[in-house]
């Protein structure tokens, strides 16, 4: 069913693209699919961007999304963005460096207040710090144990950290150690 | 003298027996007749001796002060009080001092008890629990005194004994308007005394957690679930005997017989009277307080005030 | 309040211990080990019987899924993934797969899209008679919970039957389903399931919906307003409580919906009770739902996609790739976010529950000034689901 | 013999002066319990004579005014209130007070309730009143200015419709004594039952009882004359409160009373009945009725120890009007019997509450908890009090209330019925909100090294818990002496026993009944498990662990959600409108003073003609 | 907004009035017959298909390891066994209900079909060192299971006491119905262990 | 006092017909928490009803996987409960891990820091297995088997252990004192 309205669609979704970068030049974007719509903006950038969105209807912020890529030594992140008035998602992504000190990003919660609570969750498993957001130091999921280590990068061994933290992995066959899958 | 005496101990100990048995019964009814409401089986029906048994025979309890268990002790010992003036056919022991106001007061101060021991908890829960109980209590009481007032002032008389007197020769208290509307004022203020829903704020296990109870737990949950119990029994009983005709039989040539007979009578009377709180309790949500204090003091009263002023005219 | 704390730092500054810290308010922790939550906490900060201010405090079911998929090979991951919300498992399930589906560039078959959306509204049908338990649990009208509870046994049944589980179906799989529908009578038996529930829907109204004290219980409690719901990402019947009519199954339809006939409720209230009355109605248009789609009847044919490749589960890989994909949940906008690298696993896949929306931010809103009697309403009236907060 | 009352009276005033003179340390407290102890033991002796004479006089004539001085059944109780708690509280006071300046006012007002409570004419039951004015206002002066103000505005108020009321009652009577008003007043009433002219016409009976019932309302604390009460009550020597609030308030219900003897005939022929009950002891009944709803609801608001107690009194004080209003010789008799138990109980809370500030040097709830392990012997006490007034059987606050109950609700008045069943309830309730911020739940920290009360506020307290125990389980031995009063058998029964015929009520039976209650609750009890002692941080909090540092008392605004019931009515409140009327007042005079004290003696002159005028056509 | 092109339901449908009466109508339910499954003197229905223990014919397995490496809990393991003396050919699954998920994908990339499942799903057992043995078994023959359940027909597990010895490595398994069952472990994984040396050393790979 | 091992068998007898289960979903078996209370399958039958208060509690499910966060509350939890006092154990995850044994934040051997008295199988358990679980505990307070709670008193130490090896010493403090900041001082605006 989807190809067959696809062109008609389609050209909706690029005429917001294409209305979208008129005003944000810095911005890359290209239509998906149907409803679903890309942006690549650059990290420093990212507010005016999501300022932009926000005055053309795209109401609801879904997720933000952390994704760790070591080999590139960059964090993306991706900022679901859903148009109520459009029909359409928007995933703007932006990447950032994942070094601890430098993988900062300015808080988008005056623009979106719920990303408040996505920056936080972002925080407690990648590391990733909002800056302007003074809940990012509020516990959030984890434990303050773990409190040092982001379990969601790709780097985090988790088999050796869980063999250090409880001990014994197996309870019939203490030496099976042949853990992959 | 001592002969006397130690026949009214027997008495006493055998009431006491009676309603405690009853007063469980009542408890395992309350809880069968609900889970039908509910489509379900339900315990059995001495279900609430059985929990009654194991906590008192929990092997670790806690206190938080000498309060905290005198207070769950007071409250037993004024329920015991309390039954003991409340007319039980013709086998009451105290019946000639049943007084409207001392049995009302006396129904009321068991809370009082268990407050004080909920409240040296120190746990929050229980403080916000002490604070809905209380002001059920303060909300209660204006319908609750115009029923009493209404009745006083319909039979002149403050004894319970003769208010059950005159009911056998003049029909029931309810068969007459004033004491109808008082009636049912009084009804509701009992599902608040029952804790039954709309007004079981007090205890509200979804909201906070049994509130004075939660941190009752071992023995002296266990005198509190006896306590409960007799309370039960008391407080149908209080009802039966000042609205329902209450049971004086004289019938038959044993007094045994009368005995039995009145106590079976008065039971199905009591019966009556709870199955109608759990039908409420089991069809209506929880009431905020300050909605349940509002309730209150708006349609029971008006109720109530209503029966007393006829009753006064 | 400044004057406050700034009394408590002198006193410390000279080494006085005056202990609890503020007196003013007291606090209360409003679960885990509470009726009304399902291992969340609430923080509260109360004044007499009024919430001062509420800090959620999430993580207690916290198992790190997202970590977890990344180690698992494709399909398996969906025997993991579904645990994100429990009550309606087959949400994740489906939007994983969907988004497994859409990286891959599968079609998926009819028959596979018939079954994967009587599931789902299935599902929705089960979660909701689970809500009504649990909203009418936490006013306090048991009989109606009790009713609830039972009556969704009935479609577990199904559930049974169909997937071979209760709870954790692990049915819908990228390309398909797992099983085709065991035979008719199992159609039968979900016509007639359908027709029970419908037939008892005006019991719930008898003591829940249309109980005067349910009213007095919930007008007015937790107002939200439209563009306080929006800017904080709610979605769902919590969402169109407020006035927006924003419905997935809609907006991005995706399996047999543009088909299907159904309404969408809307309100403009935004209280609990708005809420709750979006809910019920809901119900009642998935009940419709399924009704439309046993007198469709399933589409013959296959109920898997036909690959070579699903012959060697543990080696089979995905192209390399992301997709976005989310459903209408009963609790809202259910989403999943996979990115696959090649491999025989993903490479991230993040789940989007709907409630770390309405059940963060927006709770710590609506509990301020509210009684400690409406938090549990609030709370189930926002229907939050804390597993797929933590993950 | 004769100067038997003299002493009575003026013992406590001298012994006053002595101690502000002296003014050492040790020496003056002595001397003023001294001057406590020396009437109280009169009375007690005075008991003995008025077995075998119906009332001791006494009179003295100063430059041409014959003060008369009148020791009967009715006096003797009241004289025997202030006796004990007077005694009571000036033994707290032995350790509360700082200086010798609070003893003379203390004691200055003492020698003015007894005064006011053995005087005999008019002339001296209003110097003595004034006394004790002056000597309370002092009191409460050291401490606040504002609230000595607002208690002398409302005092002098009261002093000056009592004085107007006299001076009409003389103009048109023409005697002081209670004797002869009394007589007059009788006759006068006869003559209006004949229908010949009367004396009084219904327009000045009118405005003599108002003005009365102004006078002795702001003592007793009427609603809604009550605005001062608080304030005073609560800023001064919590020890000097139990005599403030157990004799002084008391001063105001004998005013009443005396109402009642002096123009109870005149005012029941001009105004008729209710049902059982004169019209215009409705008025004070229903007054009363809203003094109890009003205090006790307030009282369960405060957020202050003192102030609860304050308005706690306002409440109870409410119980003696309603049984002072009804009218009948039962309900008189219950009323008296609750100002005795009021006297009791309030005295030994007032006691406790000085204990706790005198230790603690807090009075806000939110600054305690948790006192109970650290005062037990003041918790005890409190125990007893808590059940004292909240009437819990078999204690006297229960007795009396009981009495009361059954004797208004006799007279057939249901909503006065209803009215004093909330206020039961809602002494519940505030007495429980007292019991936990205070002695239960999370101790603050600072408050770890508390001490229990010093010995003389102990041996007071222990005074009056010990007549709240007696006088509840032997309510027979009160009941006897009001019986005395009417000189008739209005309540029967044994020592144990109160039997008014309707209704019955045993002491002694309630507290075998409830002690074997007990010791059966008792043995279930020992019959278990062993308990352990768990500090408060070990409880249930949602599984969450807790430090001493989070708050887990319910310290501020616990009856919150009836704060917010009540919202509406809460808005109205007397204080505000009296210092709107006092601006208004403020503002007028101010316009006033500019046109008339203009400064010309001229004009000065013409006033005073005007005004002589004035009284000259009124026929004074 | 934009103009909206799905149904909206309208308002009345969905607003409910109050009402102090129709909760009474709750009380129907009250002399009617519960819905309770009485459980210890009733029997649920149990699906033909329901997805719970394990069963294996350790004739068909092969021992290719599918069921292990598609796992999401790890809960396989293969196992080389020794029943009377004599070595099996393959490694069979040694299947750990302290891990299992009953996903039953292994019995979905079971190439030979030897690896099945069976609707009961019953095992419960205290919390000691010897009796959660039962928790970690190679399955039996689904014959015999099958035969076990059809007599007994309460869905348990067909295993009552499995005897476990960490020395020699030797399993027993005590059967329902009595009989008794005995093989022993030689070592882990897809190779085969070395030969024995008291067979606690087999490290695989 | 009075020999009570008379009586005892009636103790039992009312202890395994009265078992109060302590409200506390800590994983996914919570889910089958509610059929198993209401009308389908009933557990009232049995004296069982879930009690918000742990004080009063006997039965304590653990319905499934246990997070590190969730075992403080639960070893709080437990400790509350009076004596004598049961755990029981649903599903695989207690146990041995189950689908989350490689999770960073899953407890693996609940029993290392808890005593557990009866586990059940299944992921999760249905609720026909966790009646049989029921019944499987009540056979054993009737045997006097069912004595986890003697083990945690026995063995105290070795508990506290484990436990502060897994959370660091000191932990009940540390983890009451994170939310003081946040509750104490206001935001910046």
């Amino acid at each position: 069913m989807a190809n067959g309205q696809e062109g008609g669609m389609s050209m909706r979704e690029q005429a917001i693209v294409d209305k979208i970068l008129e005003k944000a030049p810095y911005a890359e974007g290209k239509v998906r699919r149907e409803r679903r719509i890309e942006f690549t903006v650059p990290a420093e950038r990212i507010r005016d961007f999501l300022t932009l969105l926000k005055k053309n209807n795209f109401e609801l912020m879904l997720q933000i999304t952390p994704v760790d890529w070591p080999n590139d030594g960059e964090i993306e992140l991706i900022y679901q963005i859903w148009s109520v008035t459009h029909r359409t998602h928007v995933m703007v992504r932006t990447r950032i460096p994942r070094e601890l000190e430098k993988a900062r990003m300015p808080t988008v919660k005056d623009i979106y207040p719920v990303a408040e609570t996505y920056e936080r969750d972002a925080h407690d498993f990648f590391g990733v710090y909002f800056e302007g957001n003074w809940k990012m130091e509020m516990p959030w999921i984890l434990d303050d144990t773990e409190q040092d280590i982001y379990p969601l990068r790709k780097d985090f061994d988790m088999l050796q950290y869980v063999k250090k933290k409880y001990k014994i992995l197996d309870r019939f066959d203490e030496n099976k150690d042949n853990y992959v899958i | 003298m001592i002969t006397s005496m130690i026949g009214i101990a027997l008495k006493a100990f055998l009431i006491l027996l009676y309603a405690t048995f009853v007063g469980f019964m009542f408890m395992g009814i309350i809880r069968i007749v609900t889970a039908r409401i509910h489509r379900r089986v339900g315990p059995p029906i001495y279900q609430p001796i059985l929990d009654t048994i194991k906590l008192l025979s929990k092997k670790s309890n806690i206190t938080h002060g000498l309060i905290y268990d005198f207070g769950v002790l007071y409250a037993l010992g004024a329920t015991i009080l309390a039954l003991m003036f409340i007319p039980l056919g013709s086998i009451s022991i105290l019946r000639a001092y049943g007084d409207l106001i001392l049995i009302t007061f006396l129904l009321e101060i068991p809370m009082l008890g268990i407050m004080f021991a909920a409240m040296s908890s120190g746990n929050p829960w229980a403080g916000l629990g002490s604070q809905r109980a209380l002001l059920t209590l303060l909300a209660v009481q204006v319908p609750l005194g115009f029923a009493i007032v209404a009745l006083a002032e319909f039979y002149d008389t403050f004894s319970t004994y003769q208010i059950v007197m005159a009911q056998q020769t003049a029909g029931w208290s309810i068969t007459y308007l004033p004491l109808l509307l008082a009636a049912v004022a009084y009804d509701i203020v009992l599902q608040a005394m029952f804790g039954k829903e709309p007004f079981d704020i007090m205890i509200a296990p979804g909201e906070i957690s049994l509130g004075p109870m939660v941190e009752f737990g071992g023995k002296h949950m266990g005198i509190l679930q006896i306590q409960h119990a007799i309370a039960l029994f008391a407080e149908t009983l209080f009802f039966s005997n000042i609205f329902l005709g209450g049971a004086v039989v004289t019938a038959f040539a044993s007094s045994i017989l009368n005995t039995l007979a009145s106590l079976g009578i008065l039971l199905i009377k009591q019966l009556a009277v709870l199955l109608i709180a759990i039908f409420i309790g089991a069809i209506f949500p929880r009431f905020t307080i300050d909605q349940a204090a509002r309730f209150y003091w708006k349609w029971p009263t008006i109720i109530a005030a209503a029966g007393a002023i006829l009753a006064a005219l | 309040m400044v004057a406050q704390s700034e009394l408590i730092k002198e006193a410390r500054e000279n080494g006085m211990d005056l202990l609890p810290l503020d007196k003013d308010t007291y606090e209360l922790f409003f679960g885990p080990q509470h009726m009304a939550t399902e291992n969340f906490s609430i923080i509260l900060k109360m004044d007499g019987h009024r919430v001062v201010e509420a800090i959620a405090n999430p993580g207690f079911l916290h198992r790190g899924f997202e970590k977890l998929a990344e180690f698992r090979p494709w399909h398996t991951n969906v025997a993991l993934l579904l645990r994100v919300c429990v009550p309606e498992s087959d949400v994740p399930e489906t939007i994983y797969s969907m988004a497994v589906d859409e990286i891959i560039g599968w079609e998926v078959p009819e028959r596979a899209q018939w079954i994967r959306t009587t599931v789902l509204e299935m599902a929705r049908v089960s979660s909701y008679l689970f809500w009504i338990m649990g909203l009418s649990f936490k006013l306090g009208v048991y009989t109606a919970g009790q009713w609830a509870a039972a009556y969704r046994e009935r479609l577990m049944a199904l559930f049974e039957q169909l997937t071979g589980a209760r709870v954790y179906h692990i049915y819908t799989i990228p390309g398909g389903v797992r099983r085709d529908i065991p035979s008719d009578r199992w159609l039968h038996q979900l016509k007639d399931t359908v027709e029970y529930i419908k037939s008892k829907l005006p019991d719930f109204d008898h003591l829940v919906f249309e109980n005067y004290i349910t009213f007095k219980r919930m007008e007015g409690i937790g107002v939200m307003n439209k563009k306080f719901a929006l800017s904080e990402g709610v979605t769902g019947p919590n969402l169109r409580a407020t006035g927006v009519p924003y419905d997935v199954r809609r907006a991005d339809p995706y399996l047999l919906y543009p088909e299907l006939d159904f309404e969408v409720p809307v309100l403009n209230e935004g209280d609990a009770l708005a809420r709750a009355l979006i809910r019920r109605f809901e119900l009642e248009q998935d009940l419709y739902i399924l009704e439309q789609l046993l007198d469709m009847g399933p589409p013959s044919g296959p109920y898997q996609v036909s690959d070579p490749r699903l012959k060697n589960l543990p080696r089979f890989k995905v192209p390399a790739g992301d997709a976005f994909s989310h459903v209408e949940s009963t609790k809202g906008d259910f989403g999943a976010y996979v990115v696959s690298d090649g491999k025989n696993k993903p490479y991230r896949v993040q789940i989007r529950g709907p409630s770390i929306a309405h059940g963060i931010r927006v709770l710590e809103h609506l509990l301020v000034g509210s009684r400690i009697a409406d938090v549990p309403v609030i709370l189930m009236s926002l229907d939050n689901c804390p597993p797929d907060i933590d993950r | 013999m004769i100067n038997e009352l003299m002493i009575i009276i003026f013992t406590p005033l001298i012994t006053g002066v002595i101690a502000w003179l002296l003014d050492i340390k040790g020496l003056r407290e002595g001397i003023s319990i001294l001057g406590a102890a020396v009437p109280l033991a009169y009375l007690i002796q005075a008991h003995q004579t008025l077995t075998s004479q119906p009332s001791i006089q006494y009179s003295i004539v100063i430059s041409g005014f014959k003060f008369e001085f009148l020791l009967y059944h009715l006096s003797w109780i009241f004289a025997m209130i202030a006796g004990v708690v007077g005694f009571a509280a000036v033994l707290g006071m032995a350790s509360t007070t700082k200086d010798s300046y609070e003893w003379l006012f203390a004691l200055m007002s003492l020698t003015g309730v007894y005064g006011i409570f053995l005087a005999d004419d008019l002339i001296s039951f209003f110097i003595f009143w004034e006394i004790m004015t002056f000597g309370s206002f002092m009191m409460v002066l050291k401490y606040n200015r504002k609230a000595s103000l607002k208690y002398f505005l409302l005092s002098v108020l009261g002093a000056y419709s009592m004085l107007l009321a006299i001076g009409i009652l003389y103009a048109k009577v023409g005697a002081l004594d209670f004797t002869t008003i009394q007589q007059t007043l009788y006759q006068d009433a006869m003559r209006g039952v004949l229908g010949t002219n009367t004396l009084l016409s219904r327009n000045d009976m009118l405005l003599i009882f108002g003005l009365f019932l102004i006078a002795f309302g702001v003592k007793a604390g009427m609603f809604p004359l009550h605005v001062w009460a608080p304030d005073a009550y609560s800023e001064t020597n919590q020890s000097y409160t139990a005599m403030f609030s157990g004799v002084l308030s008391k001063a105001g219900v004998y005013g009443m009373l005396v109402i009642y003897i002096l123009l109870g005939t005149r005012l029941m022929y001009q105004f008729g009945r209710i049902g059982a009950a004169p019209k215009f002891g409705y008025v004070i009944a229903f007054l009363g009725g809203i003094t109890i709803i009003v205090g006790g609801l307030l009282a369960a608001l405060q957020e202050d120890i003192r102030k609860l107690f304050a308005y706690s009194s306002i409440s109870q004080v409410g119980y003696i009007l309603v049984g002072i209003g009804v009218g009948s010789a039962l309900s008189i008799e219950a009323a008296i019997y609750h100002a005795i138990s009021h006297a009791l109980f309030k005295g030994l809370f007032f006691l406790i509450v000085a204990t706790i500030v005198l230790r603690t040097g807090k009075t806000e709830f939110k600054d305690m908890g948790g006192l109970a392990e650290k005062m037990p012997i003041t918790f005890a006490m409190t125990f007893v009090a808590i059940l004292s007034l909240a009437g819990i059987p078999p204690l006297v606050g229960f007795a009396s209330k009981w009495l009361l109950f059954e004797a208004v609700i006799h007279e057939n008045m249901p909503i006065l019925g209803g009215m004093i069943f909330f206020g039961s309830a809602i002494g519940f309730v505030y007495l429980i909100r007292f019991t936990y911020a205070v002695w239960f739940g999370q101790r603050p920290t600072d408050l770890d090294d508390t001490k229990d009360t010093p010995i003389p506020l102990a041996i007071a307290m222990g005074i009056l818990a010990l007549l709240n125990v007696v006088f509840g389980i032997a309510p027979g031995l009160v009941a006897t002496e009001l019986n005395k009063i009417f000189g008739k058998e209005i309540i029967k029964g044994t020592i144990w026993e109160l039997n008014i015929g309707f209704g019955r009520y045993n002491g002694l039976l309630i507290t075998i009944w409830l002690v074997t209650g007990i010791v059966i609750a008792g043995i279930i009890y020992f019959l278990g498990a062993k308990v352990r002692r768990v500090p408060v941080t070990d409880t249930y909090q949602g599984g969450n662990p807790v430090t001493m540092e989070y708050n887990l008392t319910i310290r501020r605004n616990f009856f919150l959600p009836l704060k917010e019931t009540l919202a509406f009515w809460l808005r109205i409140s007397f204080d505000r409108l009296y210092q709107d009327i006092g601006r208004w007042v403020e503002d007028l005079a101010e316009t006033l003073r500019n046109y008339i004290y203009n400064g010309n003696v001229q004009a000065y002159a013409w006033y005073l003609a005007i005004i002589l005028l004035i009284l000259a056509l009124w026929g004074v | 907004m934009e103009e909206i092109e799905f149904k909206i339901a309208p308002e009345s449908k969905i607003k409910k009035k109050p009402s102090y009466i129709k909760p009474w109508l709750g009380l129907k339910y009250l002399f009617k017959k519960p819905v309770t499954i009485k459980i210890p003197h009733e029997k649920t229905q149990i699906a033909k298909k329901y997805r719970g223990f394990h069963t294996l014919d350790w004739k068909k397995c092969v021992g290719c390891n599918f069921c292990g490496q598609i796992c999401p809990a790890r809960a396989i393991e293969m196992t080389w066994l020794e029943v009377d003396g004599k070595m099996e050919k393959r490694p069979h699954p040694k299947i750990d209900y302290g891990r299992c998920t009953f996903c039953q994908f292994c019995v979905d990339v079971c190439p030979t079909g030897a690896l099945r499942f069976i609707e009961s799903f019953i095992l419960t057992s205290e919390w000691e060192e010897d009796t959660i043995q039962l928790f970690d078994w190679v399955p039996i023959h689904p014959e015999k299971f099958r035969k076990l359940q059809e007599s007994y027909n309460d869905w348990r597990f067909p295993v009552e006491k499995i005897e476990f010895n960490k020395e020699t490595k030797e399993v027993v398994y005590h059967l329902r119905d009595g009989e008794v069952f005995k093989f022993k472990i030689l070592g882990y994984g897809i190779r085969p262990p070395k030969k024995q040396k008291g067979g606690t050393d087999s490290k695989p790979d | 006092m009075v020999d009570w091992r008379l009586f005892e068998p009636l103790f039992e007898f009312a202890r395994k017909r009265s078992l109060w289960i302590v409200s506390f979903c800590t994983g996914c078996g919570g889910i089958e928490m509610p059929p198993l209370m209401t009308s389908r399958y009933d557990l009232e039958r049995f004296g069982m009803m879930a009690n918000p208060a742990p004080r009063m509690a006997d039965l304590f499910l653990i319905t499934g996987y246990v997070t590190p966060k969730t075992l403080k509350r639960i070893i709080i939890t437990y400790e509350l409960q009076p004596d004598p006092k049961y755990v029981m154990a649903h599903g695989s995850c207690p146990l041995n891990g189950g689908v989350y044994w490689d999770s960073y934040n899953a407890i693996k051997h609940l029993d290392k820091y808890i005593p557990v008295d009866v586990v059940i199988a299944g992921c999760m358990p249905r609720p026909e297995a966790v009646m049989d679980g029921i019944n499987k505990i009540m056979e054993m307070i009737e045997n006097g088997t069912a004595d986890s709670w003697k083990r945690y008193k026995e063995n105290y130490e070795w508990y506290k252990k484990n436990q502060d090896e897994l959370f660091g010493e000191g932990w009940r403090e540390r983890e009451a004192r994170r939310w003081i900041p946040w509750l104490m001082d206001k935001k910046e605006e």
